[in-house]
């Protein structure tokens, strides 16, 4: 885990009101692994917003790093105002990333909304590991949906205006009924909701599934215990969101 | 810079508030621990806590609301797992105690007396009296004032009382401490407030309230640290929402004779190495030879102060 | 949007608050002053006051530092110049009264009984005591209990008292205001605050400490609404830190039955006005036929609060 | 008195660390006249800074008016960054203007570091009056001159790395030894400590003088009470400095 100010490279507007923030930074890039994310300081010097708000990594190359986004509020939308010539002070990489190196041999990602942030990178190295990548990506509607840099992918818009008209999980429910998978896996990344629902399904399925998950977070390190995650059993009753998680099996926590 | 309480010796003035450090070991990579006047460890129960169910923070107006729960590890596996590294460092170390009953301060205090490594306590009063219905220790008068006594005679290390804003007069709470034997009072420890959403109709906090700190209650600090300074002659440990030189000098002047990073620590963990070299250059600027010199140094006349104000 | 008190009808939920728009007529070219649910007039007392000698504002994190003193042109002035103006008003206008002794607050109220054009009166308690050596009135609860008895048999028309949020138990003080027959509570008035030069190493504020006003305290007054309006059966007027209309209605949901802007109408007078529109807009967005259900309609088990929790 | 939200034109660097910043407002523009400010939202939607920030009116044209301000503060760095194509609430005019029309032949301007900012709107004024205009520049160093749009400059640096070496009032009272000037009037601004030297060196020299004062504000229109100005004497203590003031004749007010 470092801290550093890094230069912004770009920022770029790859659909609406979707961004990619792309800063240098080698150390983080050479070691930076899919599910882990920053914790980046959106304001400097000025106490609003006061907290570094969490990022996943969405692809890292040699020496950068590519952060997607969209404005939910005060802290998203400083972000978006940054572009190259400005500096931002991040800390990462944090958390546990997704264990991408199991026993199985198809990787199948779910991603709602914004949750596709962290599966470029994901898909960067499933595809080292040999494994086959299927993406099933669900959005609201056309404009908001942003594929890039994953692999086979499957859509489903809320309003039918692209793909499965329908959620996600009614088209990977829908995939799997009419497709064999061998041995498959699922990663999964959304709001909550989703991946309550996308959990459900696996379960009664019988596939494996690791969810990354959402929530606040003031310190990101495991300091605050701001982060709780409720365990299904074990002698802690919460596991912190930022380092036991953000990646967890479904089995492992209630939602 | 250095100080002494007690006859510890603390190399600075800047400590790290309880609860917003860990135990130390957590942002080794990030801070030389051994540079800070001390580390004040997370609140230690009895048994570990698992603290509050989700959502614990919520991010206000220059301000931090938290009802973390004092989720901790317990005393026991404090002095297994944590103390072996604390005990490594350079630097004071406190361990910080909460309770819900007097003899679980005393508990929790005496099974740190039998370990190597803790330069003293700090006393969180801010916990619910399950005796008294949950009332707050750290509101009535008298229960403050039997801690104190109770655990005066259980150590001869600094014993520290951590003071709640959240009363009427916070200088006669000093003052109990002081008369019962206190070595120091930290003023304050976070102010009650809330925050709802009106989505759901609900608190954002599980606890619906919950305890803010940051940039938001610098000025609330203060005030309490220069009612505190001018109530009693223990020195007085300033915290609230300090996230830079400046602020941690506006306490020495108010009165504090030492200061603690809190909430800016989440922000940037190494706020408090910042404060202390930024107390090093002002005091170089200013011309002054001792830091200690700043403590309660402020230029006003206090009959203008709290009492006599119109709000 | 309409609520009533003790007969008096203000149409929507919103007012400003005392001391942030003077006595209505100086934002006139800025606001339609009609469309308020009322305005309660800068604090008045019995002899025009000069305030204090400058500085009186500082601005903190999200914050406003305040010593004015209750700087205003006495009751008389007050009859003279400004009622003529209110008068013309198709909105609730509240007189705020404050004083330095109990007869003063009975003289300025009766002073005002006399004229045409007053509503109603909020008491600023936040006022030093001069019989008790400047003790605040606001944070005795006999003097608080004694200011409503001696004003109610004074007055038909509603009587609220403004409660100091430097407090213990703040509750405890809407009770007696309550039993005196006061018909609402307004909560809160500025949170004690302070702000240090460190270069002049003298208090910002000339009268060492000040109120704490604006966004940063909104936590804090939110949970002494929430506090309050589980306390007594009056209407508890929420204010402190109210600049949005979802901030209003995190209040209206807290128990508050309305609100005040204050600090927020420097930063933009018109704030008032977009909190009533708001308002409207989320109760339509919301399928909510009447604003009054929202009051109180927070969805919470109260076990779960301000005294059962760690800090 | 109005209150709009109004685009911003240009930002322009013109000394060390001094920005002009050009606004359309015609309103404003066709009313304004020299001393009175603007109260300007430097920040929208956000907390920090709280409150808006007096700044008086440099120069006004057909339908723009000019700031000129240094950046001392988050909400002057904030101001800073404004460029076209952004927007500013602003709640002007404000205040007492100088006046200019009085009896008296020669106008002396003494302005120290940024106290210069209302002298060129109040300039034109004076000419429009045919007055005489003689203005009196103090600043620390060479790097912080400005003196566009102002007459007949003398200017005087601490450093002497620019005309006069000394502070402005020794660079006055030098002058007036040295030169007749019949019927002057002394129209003052700058940091409080040389408004109070050119009050005592106005009054020993018999000359009328009107300063500008600056200090903390609020609200800006007289409801908050803040800017309290000590009288020399009258029923009230305090002047407001914002709705009584900021330009106030030298003997009436105490610093
Ligand atoms: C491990 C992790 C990885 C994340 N990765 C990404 C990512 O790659 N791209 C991305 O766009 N977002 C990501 N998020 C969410 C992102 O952190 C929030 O959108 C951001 O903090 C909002 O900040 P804000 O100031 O704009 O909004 P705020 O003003 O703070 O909040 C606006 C709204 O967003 C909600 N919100 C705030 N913080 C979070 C949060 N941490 N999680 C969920 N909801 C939140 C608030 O409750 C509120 O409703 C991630 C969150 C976590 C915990
Ligand atoms: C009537 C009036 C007209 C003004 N005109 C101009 C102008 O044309 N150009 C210009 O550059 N400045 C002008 N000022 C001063 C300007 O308002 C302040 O520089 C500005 O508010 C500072 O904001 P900040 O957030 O950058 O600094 P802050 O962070 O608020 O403060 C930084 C420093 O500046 C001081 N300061 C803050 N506000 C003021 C103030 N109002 N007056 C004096 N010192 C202050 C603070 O005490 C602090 O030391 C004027 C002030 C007044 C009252
Ligand atoms: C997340 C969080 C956890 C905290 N935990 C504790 C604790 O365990 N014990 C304690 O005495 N104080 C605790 N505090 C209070 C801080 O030590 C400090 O008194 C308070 O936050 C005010 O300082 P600040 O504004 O610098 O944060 C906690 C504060 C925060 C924000
Ligand atoms: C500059 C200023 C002056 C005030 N004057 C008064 C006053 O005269 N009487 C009073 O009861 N409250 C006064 N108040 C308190 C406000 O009415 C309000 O209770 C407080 O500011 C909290 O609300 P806010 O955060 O919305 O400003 C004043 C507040 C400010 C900031
Ligand atoms: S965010 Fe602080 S412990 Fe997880
Ligand atoms: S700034 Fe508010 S009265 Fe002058």
């Amino acid at each position: 885990m470092i801290q550093e100010v890094v230069p912004v490279l770009s920022r770029e507007q790859v659909a609406d009101g979707l961004f990619v923030l792309t800063v240098r930074c080698s150390r983080i890039a050479n070691s930076v692994r899919g599910g882990q994310f920053l914790n980046v300081r959106v304001s400097a010097g000025v106490s609003t917003p006061l907290l570094r708000r969490p990022f996943s990594v969405s692809r890292a190359h040699d020496d950068s790093l590519e952060l997607l986004f969209n404005i939910v509020g005060g802290g998203t939308r400083l972000l978006a105002s940054k572009g190259s010539g400005d500096q931002l002070d991040i800390l990462g990489p944090l958390g546990v990333p997704f264990r991408a190196d199991d026993e199985y041999e198809t990787a199948l990602i779910v991603a709602g909304g914004l949750g596709i942030a962290p599966f470029p990178l994901l898909t960067e190295e499933l595809l080292r590991f040999k494994k086959n990548v299927k993406t099933f990506v669900g959005a609201r509607t056309t404009g908001h949906v942003y594929v890039s840099h994953l692999r086979e992918v499957h859509i489903a818009t809320d309003d039918g205006s692209d793909g499965f008209h329908g959620n996600v999980i009614q088209l990977l429910e829908h995939y799997l009924k009419h497709n064999r998978i061998v041995r498959p896996k699922i990663f999964g990344c959304g709001p909550t909701k989703m991946l309550k629902a996308l959990s459900e399904s696996s379960r009664q399925q019988g596939i494996q599934c690791e969810l990354s998950l959402e929530g606040e977070m003031a310190c990101g390190i495991g300091i605050c215990q701001g982060c709780p995650v409720e365990r299904v059993n074990g002698p802690k009753k919460y596991a912190l969101m930022c380092t036991e998680g953000p990646t967890f099996n479904s089995t492992e926590v209630v939602l | 810079m250095s100080f002494s309480l007690r006859g510890v010796e603390f190399k600075n003035r800047v400590l790290v508030a309880s609860g917003t450090f860990g135990y130390g070991d957590e942002v080794k990579d990030l801070v030389d621990v051994n540079k800070l006047g001390g580390i004040i460890t997370k609140s230690l129960s009895a048994k570990p806590r698992d603290g509050n169910p989700p959502r614990r923070i919520v991010e206000t107006a220059s301000g931090l609301l938290n009802s973390i729960g004092l989720a901790n590890i317990g005393v026991r596996a404090f002095i297994e797992e944590k103390l072996p590294y604390l005990n490594t460092l350079d630097t004071v170390v406190l361990a910080n105690i909460a309770a819900s009953s007097i003899q679980e301060y005393c508990d929790v205090l005496a099974a740190l007396e039998e370990q190597q490594g803790i330069d003293g306590y700090e006393i969180n009063v801010s916990c619910p009296n399950v005796k008294e219905g949950g009332l707050s220790f750290g509101t009535d008068c008298n229960a403050v004032k039997e801690i104190t006594s109770r655990l005066r005679p259980l150590t001869q290390k600094p014993l520290i009382i951590k003071l709640t804003p959240n009363v009427t007069r916070i200088s006669e709470f000093a003052q109990v401490v002081e008369a019962a034997g206190g070595d120091a009072v930290s003023v304050i420890n976070t102010v009650i407030g809330m925050a709802v959403d009106i989505t759901t109709r609900r608190p954002k906090l599980s606890s619906i309230t919950g305890g803010l700190s940051g940039p938001a209650i610098k000025p609330i600090a203060l005030a309490k640290v220069y009612e505190v300074s001018h109530a009693v002659r223990i020195p007085v440990i300033g915290v609230g929402g300090i996230s830079s030189s400046s602020d941690a000098i506006e306490f020495l002047l108010a009165g504090a004779t030492a200061v603690q990073v809190g909430t800016a620590s989440f922000v940037d963990a190494r706020t408090s190495l910042e404060v202390i070299d930024g107390i090093k250059k002002y005091a170089i600027d200013q011309g002054i030879a001792d830091v200690g010199s700043l403590v309660g140094a402020l230029d006003a006349d206090i009959s203008a102060s709290v009492l006599q104000s119109w709000l």
